[in-house]
Order: structure tokens, then C-alpha cells, then sequence
């Protein structure tokens, strides 16, 4: 869908193709990730630390871990990708390759969504990977699996998304891991909401299809509205 | 040192002009924490012109830069391309403009033909080969596959250089892309901008230094 | 009028059926939050009133100084 | 229209105006204020289940309820200040987000303060109010923090516009996410029950003075801090350093 | 104790005190703090909002809650500490400022641990006073807050001090959230067992005064050890 | 342009110097990435001595001042500070030593009179007059209160530049400290380096514009 889109806005371009400079981006973006492998290591690790603080911190104890399973997850996801946000616009920011991406002809829109998708590939696809294993850990029951595997295939772009408007407006500050987070954490809530409840409607009776439909109803307006966000706040803290 | 009475003189020497006015400013204005920096500025940029932006330090000069390229809108008066006002024609506009700040847009892990290859992408489809031809002009052979970060100063500069040189625009717009390069580089880039002029292009730099550009006008902030 | 008053006594009153703690406490915080966000903008106008009249006065000596050594 | 517009958002004229008005908005606030606590704290009868702790409910419902109208407010605000670039209105946005943060926590702090007693507990997870107004308290400081942390002012201006705008749309949907997962999770919400009780008509009379008593003192506390911020912003203005210099 | 061994170490320096650069580094750190106002509050809102995030994604309840409010305590706190510890050396690395305490002439040691200090002043004290009322609102038992209290003001700052050596380590790098995490995380368990430990014996029918003397151990360790090794990590950083 | 062949050749002319050796590199030799930056590389600096590092981009001269400092331990060859090694006397080096390099240092949310009082008391007791006297010399006053980060980057660089004539140390070492300054800061740099050397202190600095500054030294990295 949105490469039609992208592709019928680069026939309006007289110079210079949008969708080549929405690829190129994605390609360079994905190229840097690979580079620093960190970037790519480290969300994965961070979310497995984390997951297993709780036996530690909380209770060893499979029953009692296995109720608080979905929540302890979603919590993981969520800090997770609050984490790695902080790579997306900063290292552009100092070195002044996002004051060209604002001077490239190009409508910022498609290249912000361009640098959220390959943040997303990169830092949001390993964790939704790694989840079952940790679900495993936690001894969450079978059957939820897959929603649980569905609803974070869903609601971590949501969150890199969101994340996303919240990085861009901190963009030029010093040390924002925190103010990012104070600002990331509220917007989150509902995803983290609708996430549980699915996961945890898939354990007991109910359905978790209502659940998943919603979210996927709140990544499609976060696909189309939070990157108009995002370039906004760009434009806002580069000037 | 600053000037501490912000009053700004234009003085562009509008004699050798060839072509036509590509940007200009109308009474400009801008104060930031109370500091005027300049007031009812006018200039015009030409096409074939090469104008220095000249003044002590925190006069305003990176300031007004930004603000022509719409990377600050904190000013009040009329910046136009050739007779519009820019954010009308904003496409156009930028499809014609290369401005080189003090961060240069090098990204530190990737090595310079990647930075290139992405860079200029944003203005226009480039092949690999001109990359490298440029790099090797700019006296960056040997350094195609070192990661920026381990570049030097000056070698970073040259590699976000190169991008006047890939893309051919209209308008370059470069504050101090003189800082850090060797005599050699100050020469070669002196020649750049020159041919680029000749060649119907107009540029606007700052520099601190005295440029060795015939024809250039100058346009002093005070 | 009086009659209405639910209370027959000081000390009843200050009890409020028990629950002095959280009645008092609230209006307490109430209380508080009123007059705070009401003192401290007109502090601040004060403070603001207060340096402002102090800049022009040292900027006026200024002027007044360099237009000297101008003469 | 655009005449009255760009009037509104020149500083000196809201200036001015809201001088003449605060002496009648600060009388009736007193009045309005002395009647609703006198009434409140001396006449209301006691509820029949709550006894005399419904005298907390006429604070915090009040309070509680001009909580709400900040996000709102700062919404709009925010959308003058991008589209319009109109210096007022972020004035204005800016102390909104400080005194929506103290509005907040007083609804959090007297709505728990009457919870201890009726609930037996100061605070409820599963209540959906309670939950949405704590991260509503959150965002506010969230924008608050924001703009601190942003030194450029104009900057700052913009990017809490932006972040009241996001953060508007972002309340309503906490609402009722939080709202939908109570439900689910224990469909009686103590709160939900015990808000349904028979107050007497001279509970909500009482409350509705005090609701119009808090707006009165929102709007006044908010001019107050405007007008500090006209005076510091525009400091260089003929008209300030006059009003300055006979201060 | 520090400051007797400040002004012993001053006496052998010949030229400059380095008691005065030891105060004089507090001073300033604590003067940014203050400027930015946000490395104070920010730490304490994490902290609660993360907190806050676990009645909704686990469950409301009171009595469930309960059981897992000292473990979620600690990990907030462990999270907070995490995050906050992105602030302490990277301005000073990216403006330059590092690069001058290096060449100063007085032991980095005392250098360090100063910024250590007032780094823990800053986002640990705030994180340690917020903690009774987050127990609270997890419905963690009342006999249990003094050990709380306890235990999280002599674990926060061995997180600061072991914190600091990972970030010495990852100055140099762009975007470090996560790799800090990775390597603080798991040193950081010893203290989030100790500290849950004490928290929990103090519930139950133990003592938690053994577990307290042991993280005091722990403390002192870290405050003789932890600044040498970042102040090597630091060196190492900077060449 | 940087040289592909990198043979360092030290040429101090050693006839005007007053003072003894202060520091000195004896068979200096680094590489970075495979390529040899220089080798064999014998230099003295003597008390009253100003000596220019030259070379092209990519030459090495931030890697050897780096080195020189103890910021960079990459190297073989021998540092000595009054004819011993550096690492046995390194309290008497630091408390000898000013270093700016391409970061200056300068906090951004400070003031520079907070920044100064702080950097200035890690190498002796400093009083805030001296600080502000010195702030107005560099034309500074009026920005005592602004934090650094509303100064323009020349302005920032003088505050770095401060440092210099605040703490009196013997040695100075100045990466490219002329970038950024208009050229009354310049004129004024290199008298303050000029008037440095003369009462017996050694300065080194990396630049690559031509210097006014009689009695000057080059070493040339090529
Ligand atoms: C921390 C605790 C509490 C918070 C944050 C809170 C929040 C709120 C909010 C936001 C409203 C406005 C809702 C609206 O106008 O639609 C409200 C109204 C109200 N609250 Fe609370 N509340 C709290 C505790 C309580 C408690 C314990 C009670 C006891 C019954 C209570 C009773 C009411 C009532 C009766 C209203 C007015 C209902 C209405 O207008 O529909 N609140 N509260
Ligand atoms: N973010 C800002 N906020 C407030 N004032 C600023 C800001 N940035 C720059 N200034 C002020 O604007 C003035 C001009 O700055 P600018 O960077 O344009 O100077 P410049 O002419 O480029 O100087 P230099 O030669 O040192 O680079 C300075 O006096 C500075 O104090
Ligand atoms: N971190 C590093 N890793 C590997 N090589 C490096 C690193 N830093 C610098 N180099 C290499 O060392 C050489 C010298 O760099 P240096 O910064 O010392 O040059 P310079 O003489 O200061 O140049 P300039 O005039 O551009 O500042 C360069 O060729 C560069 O490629
Ligand atoms: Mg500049
Ligand atoms: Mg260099």
C-alpha cells in the first residue's frame, strides 16, 4: 500500500524520484544497523535481560510466573523499544545528515516513515522473534502463543511509531534517555493494554481476535498520522 | 569583538553581474535573546556570483545561512528565489540547493562512498563510478573503504565536499567549508567554486579568511 | 439560617462525623493549591517588575556612559 | 474575523483587557468560592452512607472536573501557536501545562483522600478514572519537562504544541482503553457504584458553585501567569518598559 | 571518611589542592543538574511511570500486587538508575570536557567518584524518597517499608558506581542505551537479589538485617573499587 | 592530497631557541589502520619556543598532539618532559599543560563564566574577576550569563581560548585554534602566543594558515 503511494507521489516529482530516496534511505539506514550490529544485538539482549530479572526479582515459581507472563513480556517490549528509539534520529542529528535529509526535495513524510521501518526491522522484528523463547522461560501456556506472537508483530511498530514523535522532538537535547521515556511510557499505555488482553484472552475463554483487530485499527492510524508527527517535531527541533 | 551596535551595510558591488537575480533577501531581520543581529538587510545573489559572508564572530552569519536554506524561520522579511517567495516553490528550491554546515552530514560508520551514495541520492539518481571518480579528485583514494570515524578533520570536510561536485546544483550555500582543509584543499575548492560560477551557479560562504576568487562580492554583517 | 449549620458545636464541627483527617486534609490541600498558584504568579511579578526596573536603570547609565566617550 | 484574530493575539491588548477584567473575575471567585466552601463545609447535610465526607466530593469533583478542560485547552493552544505562530497563545499553553499538573494532583490527591475512607483504600487499580487521570498527571509533567528541557524558547513553544496536541488525542484513547480493560478485569468498580449514590440536590448545588469557582480561579491564576510571561517576553516593548519604569 | 582522605591526598599535591578540583567538579555537576532540572525530575517520573505500568499490564489486584511489589520495586529502581547513568559522562565526552579532567593533575579516582556523587545526589536520592508511595500503590505490606527505604538507599548508589564503569566503557559510541544495559544489567543482579531479599524477609518471618550488612559490604567494595575502574575505562575511552 | 607516501621530516631550525628542552619526541612512530602516519619522527621543544605542526589533511597532526598529551597511548618511541619520561613525572607535566583540541570543552548549559571557573580550578585556585576580566579582553562581555550553547561557534572557541590566560601554564598545545576565530581574535591569538613564548612558556599549534608570528619553528608531518 505504501509503495503505491510512494510511487504515485515520485510521478509528480519532476527531478529526482521519491521512491528512490524512500529506498536509499531505507538502504543506508539498514546498512549503518548492520555496521554497528549493536544496534541490531542489543534490543534482543536487552529485552532477554530483562525478562529474566522477574524469576529473580519476583518468584522462581512457574505458576505464579506463568500469571504474570503476558504482562511481564509486554512490559520487556515496551522498555525495549523505548530503548532503542534513542538510535534513530540522534546519530543523524550529530553528524548533520539530518539536516540534508531536511533539505532533500523529497516530502519528509515518506523519508521519516522510511527511517521508522528499517528502526523497526531492526530493532522491533528480533524481539517479536525472540518472545516465544522467553514466553517459554516464563511458562506462559501454549496456546498463547500465537496471539502472543500476533500482537507484538502488531504493536511494536505502533511503538516505534509513537516513539518516534517523541525522539524527534528531543532530538537536539543532551541526554534524553529519560525525558524520552516520561514521554514515550503514557503514549504506550494502550497498546500495552490491548497486548495483555489479547494474550491473555488467547489463555482463558475469551477471543482474542477483537483485541488484535483493534490494535491493527491503531497501527493504521499511526502509520499514516504518526509520521506526520515525527516530521513536524524534526523540522521543530532542527531549527 | 562582536560588534556590539548590530547595524548591517550590504555592499554588493553590482557591476560584474552576469545573469539573473537567482536569491535574494528583503529587509531582513533577526535577533535572537534580545541581540539584534541585522536589520532591513537586502541582497541579492546572482546566478555566476560568488558572495562571501563576512563579520566578526557572532554576527550572524551561520544565523542568516540557515535561514535562507528554511532551517530557521526565526526572522522576519522576505527571502525569495528567483523573484517568488521560497516557500512557494519549495520543490524547486530545493532541487537547486547544496548547503554545507558546520556539521558536515558524513555519517561516522559509513565510509565515503556510502555517505556519498546516500546523500546525493536525496537530489538525484547517482552511479558508483562518478563517486569514487570524485573521492579520488578530492585526494581521498585509499580512504573508499575506511569508516569515516577513523577519517581525519580535513578528510571528513572533503567527503561532504564531494556531494558540490557529484550533484550539480544551482546553489551552494557553505559556511567555513574552509576550517580544517590543508592549503592544497583551500586552493582546490577556491577553483570549485570559481568554475561554478562561470558556470551560471552562484555560491554564498563565509569564511574568516581571505579568499583568492576574482569577482567575488562580499556582503558584511558587521 | 443558623439552624441549617449541621453542626451544634465547635469541636463537632472540627470532627466532621469522624473523618477530620481527610476533610480537613482536603481542604487543606485545597486551600494550599488556591493560594499557591495565586501568590506565586504575583511573587513572580514582582521579581519580574523588580529586575526589569534594574536592567533599564543599568542600561541607561550605560548609554548614558558610552554616549560620553562617544563625545 | 482576521482582524479580530491577529487583535487577540497582540499581547498589549490582552494585557490591558485582562487587567480590567481580574478585579470582577477575582470578586466573583471570592464570592463564588466563600459560598461553595461555607456551604460545603457547614450546611451540607450529611449523606446517609457517606456522612460528612461527602464535603471532599464537592472539592473534588470540581477540581476533578476543570482537570479535564486542560488538554483541551492546551490542544487548541498548541494549534494557534503552530498554524498561526501566535506568541499568545503558547504564553498561555505554557502555564497551562504547570497548573494542569497541580490540577491533577490535587483530583488524585482528594479523590484518595476520600477513597481511604469510603473504599478503605487510597488507591484503586481498577478504576479507570483514577488510572487515565494518573497518566493524564504524567503527560502533563511529561510537556512541562519538555519544554524545561529545550532551552530555545521558540523551539520549546513549538514542540509542546505539537506534544499537547498528541498528548490530547492520547488522554481520550488512555481513557477509554483503561476504561474497556476494567471491565474485563472486575466489572464492579467501587467507584462506579458508590458515584451513583443519592447525594441530595444541595450536594450538587453546592458543587456546581465550586465548579464555577474553580474556573473562575483557573482563569484568573492562568491570567496572572500569562501576564508575567507578556511582561518578561515583551520586555523590549515601548509599552512594558513604561509600565516598568512607573512600577 | 572521602573527605579526610580528599585533603590527605591534597597535602601530597604540590601546586593545586585536589580537594578544591574535587569540589569544584561537584559543584559544577551539580550546577548542570540543576540547570537542566530534568536530570533531577526525570529519574523520579521514570521510576514512577514504570512502575505504574505494571498493575495495568499484570493486574490490578491488590492481593496479587502485593506479592510481586518488592521485585517490581527494585526493577523500576534498577531501570531508573539504568537510564539516568546515560547522563553522566556523555555531554562531558561530546563537548570536550572530559578530555580536560583527563589532562587535569589530580588522581582521576577522586575526580570520578565526585561525579559519581553528585550523580547519585541527583537521580538516585529522588528514586529512593518516591519509593514508599510506590509500595504503596503496589500494596506492598506496611512492615516492610523501612527495609525498603533501607536497602534501596545503600543499593541505588552501588547501581550508580557500577553503573558508571559501563558507561566509561560506551562513551565513545553513538548510541549506547542499550549496550549500557546489556553490560549493568546482569552486574547489577547481585545487588536487585539482595535488595528484593531484604525486602521480602522483612514480610516474611526472617531478618533483613543480614541481607542489609551484606549489600553495606557490597557498598564499600564498590566505592573503593568501581571509581578505579572507570577511571581506567575512562582512559581507555578517550585514546 | 594528504601524502601517500608518509615520511615525516622535522625541520626545527635549532639556532634562534633560548630556553632549554621542555619536550621532546625522540624516534616517534605510529600507524593507524595499516598506514604509517610517520615514523622516525625527532622533534624539541625548547622553553620560549613556538613551534607549528604542519601537513596535509590525514597527516597525523591531531594523533601526535593527542599523543603528546597521554590521550593516545597508540605509538612506539619515547616522550620526555624535561629530559625524562612523561609517565614518571606526570604530575608535574599536567600541572604544566594546557590542551585544546577540535572539542574545547566548553559545557553547553553553563555560562561561560560557570564553564571557566570550573575548567580553570582543575589546575589551581582561580577568583571570578580574573575570569570576567579576561572573559571582556576576548570580547565576551555581555555574554557572561548567556549558557554556552547560544554562542556562536567562534565564541565558544574564545572560551576555551580563555583557559590560556587564566591558568598560566608553561606548555601549551593548540589544535587548530585559529578555526572559527574572526581575524581580530586571530591577531589577537597570536599575540598572546607571541607574548607566551617570549616570558619563557612553549607553545605548539597545529593550523593550516599562515601565522604571524616571527621566530616561529614548523615541524612538517608532510
Ligand atoms: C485518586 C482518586 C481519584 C481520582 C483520580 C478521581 C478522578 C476523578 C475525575 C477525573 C472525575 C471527573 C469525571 C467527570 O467529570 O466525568 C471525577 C469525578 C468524580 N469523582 Fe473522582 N477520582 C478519584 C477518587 C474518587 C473517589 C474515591 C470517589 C468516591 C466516590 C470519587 C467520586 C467522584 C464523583 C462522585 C465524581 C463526579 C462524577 C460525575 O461527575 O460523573 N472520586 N473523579
Ligand atoms: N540557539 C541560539 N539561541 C540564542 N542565541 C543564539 C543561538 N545561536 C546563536 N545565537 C546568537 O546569535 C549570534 C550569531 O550566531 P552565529 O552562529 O550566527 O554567528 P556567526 O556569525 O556564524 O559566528 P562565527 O563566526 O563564530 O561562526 C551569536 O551572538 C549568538 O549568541
Ligand atoms: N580512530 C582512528 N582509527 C584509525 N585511523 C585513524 C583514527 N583517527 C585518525 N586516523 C587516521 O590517522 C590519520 C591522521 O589523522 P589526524 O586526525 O591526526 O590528521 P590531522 O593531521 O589532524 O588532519 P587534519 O588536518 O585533517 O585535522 C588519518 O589518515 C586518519 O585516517
Ligand atoms: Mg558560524
Ligand atoms: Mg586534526
Amino acid at each position: 500500500m505504501f509503495w503505491t503511494l510512494v510511487k504515485l507521489m515520485s510521478t509528480d516529482m519532476s527531478r529526482s524520484s521519491t521512491s528512490v530516496a524512500f529506498r536509499s534511505t531505507l538502504k543506508r539506514d539498514l546498512l549503518i544497523a548492520f555496521k554497528k550490529k549493536n544496534d541490531i544485538a542489543n534490543p534482543f539482549m536487552f529485552f532477554i535481560i530483562v525478562v529474566s530479572l522477574f524469576p529473580i526479582a519476583i518468584t522462581p515459581d512457574g505458576d505464579r510466573l506463568a500469571e504474570i507472563a503476558a504482562g511481564v513480556v509486554w512490559i520487556s517490549v515496551l522498555l525495549a523499544s523505548m530503548l532503542s528509539m534513542d538510535n534513530l534520529y540522534r546519530s543523524d542529528y550529530e553528524d548533520g545528515s539530518l539536516e540534508q535529509l531536511l533539505l532533500s526535495p523529497h516530502p519528509l513524510f515518506f523519508m521519516v516513515l522510511s527511517k521508522n521501518i528499517s528502526h523497526w526491522l531492526v530493532s522491533g522484528l528480533p524481539v517479536v522473534v525472540a518472545a516465544p523463547l522467553l514466553a517459554y522461560m516464563l511458562s506462559l501456556p501454549q496456546e498463547a502463543y500465537l496471539t502472543l506472537i500476533a500482537s507484538l508483530l502488531i504493536g511494536t511498530p505502533i511503538l516505534s511509531l509513537i516513539g518516534s514523535i517523541a525522539v524527534a522532538l528531543t532530538v537536539g537535547l543532551g541526554s534524553r534517555g529519560l525525558i524520552l521515556a516520561v514521554i514515550t511510557l503514557p503514549m504506550s499505555v494502550p497498546v500495552l493494554i490491548f497486548g495483555t488482553l489479547a494474550v491473555e484472552a488467547s489463555v482463558g475463554v475469551g477471543s482474542p481476535a477483537g483485541y488484535l483487530a483493534l490494535m491493527l485499527a491503531m497501527l493504521a492510524a499511526s502509520l499514516s498520522l504518526a509520521p506526520l508527527a515525527s516530521a513536524a517535531a524534526l523540522r521543530i527541533s532542527i531549527s | 569583538m562582536s560588534s556590539s551596535n548590530p547595524t548591517a551595510t550590504a555592499v554588493p558591488d553590482s557591476e560584474n553581474q552576469q545573469g539573473a537575480v537567482m536569491l535574494s533577501g528583503n529587509k531582513l531581520f533577526c535577533e535572537r535573546d534580545d541581540r539584534v543581529l541585522f536589520q532591513d538587510l537586502d541582497f541579492n545573489l546572482h546566478e555566476g556570483e560568488v558572495m562571501q559572508l563576512r563579520g566578526s564572530n557572532g554576527s550572524g552569519k551561520t544565523t542568516l545561512m540557515r535561514m535562507l536554506c528554511g532551517l530557521n524561520d526565526g526572522y522576519k522579511g522576505e527571502i525569495s528565489w528567483y523573484g517568488a517567495s521560497v516557500s512557494e516553490q519549495a520543490g524547486d528550491f530545493y532541487h537547486s540547493l547544496h548547503y554545507i554546515g558546520h556539521r558536515v552530514g558524513v555519517s561516522k560508520v559509513l565510509t565515503p562512498v556510502e555517505n556519498l551514495r546516500w546523500s546525493c541520492s536525496l537530489k538525484s539518481e547517482v552511479d558508483d563510478q562518478l563517486i569514487e571518480k570524485t573521492l579520488a579528485d578530492l585526494g581521498l583514494r585509499g580512504y573508499e573503504e575506511s569508516p569515516c570515524h577513523t577519517l581525519s578533520a580535513g578528510q571528513q570536510q572533503r567527503v561532504a565536499l564531494a556531494r558540490l561536485l557529484i550533484n550539480p546544483m544551482k546553489l551552494w550555500i557553505l559556511d567555513e567549508p574552509f576550517t580544517t582543509l590543508d592549503p592544497k584543499g583551500v586552493k582546490q575548492l577556491e577553483e570549485n567554486i570559481l568554475s561554478h560560477a562561470n558556470s551560471g551557479g552562484a555560491v554564498m560562504v563565509t569564511t574568516h579568511h581571505k579568499l583568492n576568487i576574482p569577482g567575488m562580492n562580499v556582503l558584511d554583517l558587521g | 439560617m443558623i439552624e441549617a449549620i449541621q453542626f451544634s458545636s465547635f469541636s463537632e464541627f472540627l470532627d466532621m462525623g469522624g473523618y477530620a483527617f481527610n476533610v480537613w486534609s482536603v481542604y487543606g490541600l485545597f486551600a494550599v493549591f488556591i493560594i499557591a498558584n495565586l501568590w506565586l504568579p504575583l511573587n513572580k511579578r514582582k521579581q519580574i517588575l523588580r529586575e526589569q526596573k534594574r536592567r533599564l536603570l543599568v542600561n541607561e547609565e550605560r548609554n548614558i556612559t558610552t554616549d560620553d566617550k562617544q563625545q | 474575523m482576521w482582524l479580530w484574530f491577529s487583535k487577540l493575539g497582540s499581547p498589549k491588548w490582552f494585557y490591558e483587557l485582562s487587567g480590567k477584567w481580574l478585579p470582577w473575575l477575582v470578586g466573583a471567585m471570592i464570592i463564588s468560592m466563600t459560598v461553595a466552601v461555607v456551604w460545603a463545609l457547614l450546611y451540607l447535610p450529611p449523606d446517609y452512607q457517606q456522612g460528612y465526607t461527602s464535603r471532599i466530593l464537592v472539592v473534588h469533583v470540581a477540581v476533578a472536573g476543570t482537570s479535564l478542560a486542560f488538554f483541551p485547552l492546551m490542544a487548541v493552544a498548541g494549534t494557534i501557536t503552530l498554524v498561526w505562530k501566535m506568541k499568545l497563545a503558547d504564553m498561555v499553553a505554557k502555564n497551562a501545562a504547570a497548573l494542569g499538573a497541580w490540577f491533577s494532583f490535587i483530583t488524585l490527591a482528594t479523590g484518595s483522600l476520600w477513597g481511604s475512607v469510603m473504599w478503605g483504600t487510597w488507591w484503586e487499580w481498577t478504576d479507570a478514572r483514577l488510572v487515565s487521570m494518573l497518566f493524564q498527571f504524567f503527560l502533563l509533567l511529561g510537556v512541562v519537562s519538555l519544554r524545561s528541557a529545550l532551552e530555545d524558547p521558540d523551539k520549546a513553544a513549538k514542540a509542546c504544541a505539537l506534544l499537547s496536541i498528541v498528548g490530547c488525542i492520547n488522554v481520550v484513547i488512555i481513557k477509554y482503553s483503561v476504561e474497556w480493560w476494567n471491565v474485563l478485569h472486575q466489572p464492579s468498580s467501587p467507584l462506579s457504584v458508590n458515584s451513583d449514590s443519592p447525594n441530595g440536590p444541595e450536594f450538587w448545588i453546592a458543587t456546581i458553585i465550586m465548579v464555577l469557582a474553580v474556573y473562575l480561579f483557573l482563569s484568573i491564576s492562568l491570567i496572572l501567569a500569562t501576564r508575567n510571561e507578556i511582561l518578561q517576553r515583551e520586555r523590549r516593548a515601548q509599552w512594558v518598559q513604561e509600565l516598568v519604569r512607573n512600577s
